[in-house]
């Protein structure tokens, strides 16, 4: 064991950003030098640990965030954890987003709990940026949109797009995204969310954006060994599978074979 | 306490404790996590003569206690295996076995031939669950007379001990058993996956890519211990043992329905390290129970007609 | 929401949800637990023309998140059963589905004549996973001819509805169904117990006084599965779907894989009042996932060509 | 259903009896109706309900006892519960002991945790007896001597065996038993511990006493249905088992075919 990467992480904080869904902040010194993107995999009660996404990440203080909605048995567990006790984690996992160019327009494009992930790439690199980032988050209905004050208190106003119209406007994440690629070229897209928005927004950005998308997979082992996590990619000779785990979260738009 | 095994053909582990094939990658993946020189072997991830693609996925599914998997033997062929892998492997003071599957029995002989005389391989482990496309799919290890095949095509490419790993998806694991010991294999290992399926109530279709899998985890031990304590009443050669380990615990009740050392899957995706702490343990555990050797742990639990000495 | 299941030879179930047999006893037991008017139907536990003794104890022992049995079906003989506990049964509105089992071809037989006729007894459950006393022990449904002869005799003697119960221990379980379905039966039910084992590390010895027992509970809910889903390809007859389900999301998968029914079986040992509970739910959570009737649920996840309608 | 006799028993008391030994003292009407040697089938994580016999009894404050030694991951569970958490229990189970004859000697016989339905009995029916009753209580270890103190609250100076002398005499239950035989006719003899125990004091008894013993058994239902907890009994055409749960789990020495 060169180094002991299973992490016992102490949870110093607990909120509740929108209706069933929860955010931990733990403390840990390795997680806290995680990549936005990158993920966290947490041992809870079922016989696989759940990968979760950083939603802020803070080194100073050695604190990182998890934000996640409640969809099963793991994230009820999760959300049921309080202040002090301990989640054993492995991570951080995975390859996250690359740092933007700063002199080229960047759009954030986040759908549901893929918000997180994009708020921590925000943080991090937003005032590295020429412009003000554009950021549209869409969720399918308006009591689950996460983050919002997140961005505002980093200067950005994002636009919000929900399926049910009860928040921002209604409509999904495509449209207002088109009408900023209309306007901004060299654009660099970064988007995390559900697979089909992903598809979405790989088929209108090819050949228009440098795009990169976050994404997800039924994953075992979240380090690279069991192959499960793949998804299809273009490879030497055809079709060829990929970690999500390892070679991903993040990939580029043009690598998938989607 | 010595937890020293002998196996056939002078294959000496330091333990009864082997990372199982598939669950473990090829080595270099857990080794922040994994103590890899403590433990008693590690099998790789099956390997086949050229790169297979694997299935679509999902590939992985929870199941109450258990896991279904339909990887599909995703690997990068035998030599990415050889250049990539083995000489990383081979810096740890553990036993190597590399897990080999085919498509035909000609695939078997050529994998098993590439890997003979290869410094850091230790012995083969033939993985008999794949589906046999001359067969339609049917795997060849539900046929004795495939089995039986197979096993005799790799024996005769290798002098490397040979163990081969048992399906549960018969009707009879003994015949096959049978078949691979008359075959020349010098092991048994048991069992592979369970074939299950679970369906995606929100998709409304099989929640594998592949349709069906293979369960592994705790909530198919006792199906691996029946079939380890049936098969070694009918086979003489050693078994190792697998299936839902968790805990030291879980090692005795093999080694006791027969197993000379086991192996761990599913359980390491949970905890990296429950190997290292169960080898850790296994002493103390073996004590509390009243063993002071390994020896009179194995077989303890079989009728009294077949003790372990007589099998071996 | 209309709940009603239409079965062959008229059998009308108020609801999908029927007792499991050997879980439930013969009736009485459970009566001040669970609202039997209310199942769907109940299925006894098997009943021989003779009483049986059954396997010396402990006959039962916990796994994880599995139960094994080697109840050895213990029962006092169908003339008790008719004279105590049927006439018990007969004031409930529910099904009563009787199942039958015999050491010989004879026995199943005999068992079938006298039931056939009797008010209060609605369907048969063939099991076939008795040791087959002429065979040497190997049960009656792990070979096609047997399962055959086995189901042919029992038709010969009844107008009631058949139901043969599948014994998941078997290479191909498929080919065991299109046996039971040549011979006449109206519907299949599956699963049986997976053959399982577990040491008592404790006394050195298989836990169970059989030896061996049947896994149940929700660690076999992927076999049991994966054996509805395939075998539901390959008969035409409606299929009562069982192993391991807990909730009514479990009901759906079992009716997606193509099952026109389930049964319950080891979850009422936790929770007498399960199954009243599962039957309330289903509408909601059948509304939940987007369905108004059962039929749409039924056979929903099967490949596009074997729709629910096909195989009725 | 008729009758839903599926409790919630809320706990109102819980003491550590001996070393690795817990009573929960809970509240319900119907359990506290119990006859000693009956027993308890309780809720916990694993697939089947745990069964423990109550140590004691008080209806007219509603009260039951459970006590029992941690030896799994049920008993573990249980011995985890805290005061105001609730059990889901089926109960009363089974057929108890019956009322002792007043005029004739008794004597009560408990290895381990066999001892606290003796000591239930002994609460109900001590002050009938003529004459008080003979206690004798082994136990592997002078730590995990239970209820001692409760006798001797009774007037009840029992008589304590251990195996390793730490605690009373060395020896087990049967040479006191043997003893107190030889001196006593018309006896009584109600014992409850573990199956070689409770075998040789079947023997030692066959014709010199009316025994009843309380036996254990794997069980599933606890209610009759599965036929998993059985013993085998003296039958009209031979051997026949009957179900700990119902039948039992107190039975005539006569009865067992042991
Ligand atoms: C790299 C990565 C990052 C993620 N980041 C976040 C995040 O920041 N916030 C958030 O709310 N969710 C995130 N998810 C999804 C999250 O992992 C699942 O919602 C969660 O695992 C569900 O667990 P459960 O036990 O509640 O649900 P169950 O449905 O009970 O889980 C059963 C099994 O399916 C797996 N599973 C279920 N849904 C998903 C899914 N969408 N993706 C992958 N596996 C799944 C579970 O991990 C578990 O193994 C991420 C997924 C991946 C792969
Ligand atoms: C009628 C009856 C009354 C009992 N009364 C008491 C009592 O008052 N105090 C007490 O400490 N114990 C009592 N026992 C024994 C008690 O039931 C077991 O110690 C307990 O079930 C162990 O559960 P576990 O999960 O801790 O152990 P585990 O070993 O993890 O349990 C695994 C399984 O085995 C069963 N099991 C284990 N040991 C026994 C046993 N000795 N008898 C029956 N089933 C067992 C469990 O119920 C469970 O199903 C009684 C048993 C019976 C049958
Ligand atoms: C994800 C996964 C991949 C597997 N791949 C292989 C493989 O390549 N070759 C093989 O022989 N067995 C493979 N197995 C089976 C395991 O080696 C083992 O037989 C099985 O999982 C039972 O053990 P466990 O319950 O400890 O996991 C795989 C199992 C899993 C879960
Ligand atoms: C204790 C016990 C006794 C059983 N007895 C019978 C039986 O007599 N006849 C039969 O066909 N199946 C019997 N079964 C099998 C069940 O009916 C059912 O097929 C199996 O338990 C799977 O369902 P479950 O997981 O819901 O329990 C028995 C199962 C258990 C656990
Ligand atoms: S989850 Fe195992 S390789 Fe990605
Ligand atoms: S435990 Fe089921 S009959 Fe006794």
């Amino acid at each position: 064991m060169e180094d002991e990467q299973r992490l016992r992480c102490l949870i110093v904080a607990r909120t509740l950003p929108a209706q069933g869904h929860v955010e931990l902040i733990v403390e840990s010194q390795e997680l806290s030098r995680a990549i936005p993107g990158q993920f966290a995999h947490i041992l809870t009660p079922g016989m696989l640990r759940r990968p979760i996404s950083f939603s802020r990440i803070d080194p100073g203080h050695g604190l990182s965030g998890l934000l996640f909605q409640v969809v099963g048995s793991g994230t009820k567990w999760l959300a049921e954890r309080s202040i002090g006790e301990v989640l054993d984690v492995l991570g951080p996992l995975g390859h996250g987003f690359p740092a933007p160019d700063p002199r080229k327009p960047w759009a954030l494009v986040g759908g549901g709990v893929g918000v997180p992930p994009l708020y921590a790439a925000a943080e991090k690199w937003a005032q590295t940026q020429a412009h003000t980032p554009e950021v549209i988050i869409g969720a399918r209905r308006g009591v689950w949109v996460v983050m919002e004050n997140d961005f505002q208190d980093l200067g950005i106003e994002p636009r919000i797009m929900t399926d049910d119209g009860s928040k921002g406007e209604p409509g999904n994440v495509l449209h207002p995204l088109s009408l900023w690629l209309d306007t901004h070229v060299q654009a660099q897209v970064y988007a995390c969310g559900p697979t089909p928005m992903l598809q979405a927004v790989r088929r209108m950005t090819l050949g228009r954006a440098t795009t990169y998308l976050a994404l997800e997979q039924r994953m075992g082992c979240g380090i690279g060994a069991c192959l499960a996590c793949v998804v299809p990619t273009v490879g030497d000779c055809g079709m060829y599978y990929q970690r999500v785990c390892t070679e991903g979260p993040v990939f580029r738009a043009e690598e998938l074979m989607w | 306490m010595d937890l020293h095994v002998e196996l056939p053909r002078g294959l000496t582990l330091s333990n009864p404790v082997i990372a199982a094939s598939g669950t473990f990658g090829f080595g270099p993946e857990y080794s922040q996590y994994v103590d890899i020189g403590a433990l008693g072997g590690v099998s790789v991830k099956g390997v086949s003569p050229e790169p297979w693609t694997g299935n679509p996925p999902p590939r992985v599914w929870e199941t109450p206690m258990g896991l279904l998997n339909s990887i599909g033997l995703q690997n990068p062929g035998v030599e990415a295996f050889i250049e990539k892998d083995l000489p990383f492997l081979r810096r740890y003071p553990t036993k190597v076995i590399v897990n080999i599957i085919g498509h035909t029995v000609e695939e078997y002989r050529q994998v098993a031939a590439r890997l003979n005389h290869l410094a850091g391989v230790h012995a083969l482990e033939v993985n008999i669950s794949c589906p046999n496309i001359k067969q339609g799919g049917m795997s060849f290890g539900q046929d004795p007379d495939q089995a039986f095949a197979v096993t005799r095509a790799v024996r005769d490419e290798t002098e490397l001990p040979v163990m081969v790993k048992l399906s549960p998806n018969v009707t009879s694991p003994g015949i096959i058993a049978q078949a691979i010991e008359a075959a020349g294999a010098d092991m048994i290992s048991a069992i592979n996956t369970v074939l299950g399926l679970a369906i995606d109530i929100n998709l409304r279709r099989p929640a594998l890519g592949g349709i069906t899998g293979g369960l592994s985890g705790p909530a198919i031990k006792p199906v691996a211990l029946r079939i380890v304590y049936e098969v070694a009443q009918q086979v003489k050669i050693p078994i190792i043992g697998m299936g839902g380990i968790q805990a030291p615990e879980d090692v005795l009740e093999f080694l006791m329905a027969g197993a000379s050392a086991v192996m761990v899957g599913t359980i390491t995706f949970q905890h990296p390290d429950r190997m290292n702490h169960i080898i850790d343990q296994l002493p103390e555990v073996m004590e509390g129970h009243g063993f002071s050797s390994l020896t009179e742990v194995i077989g303890a639990a079989l009728p009294a007609a077949s003790t372990p000495l007589e099998r071996r």
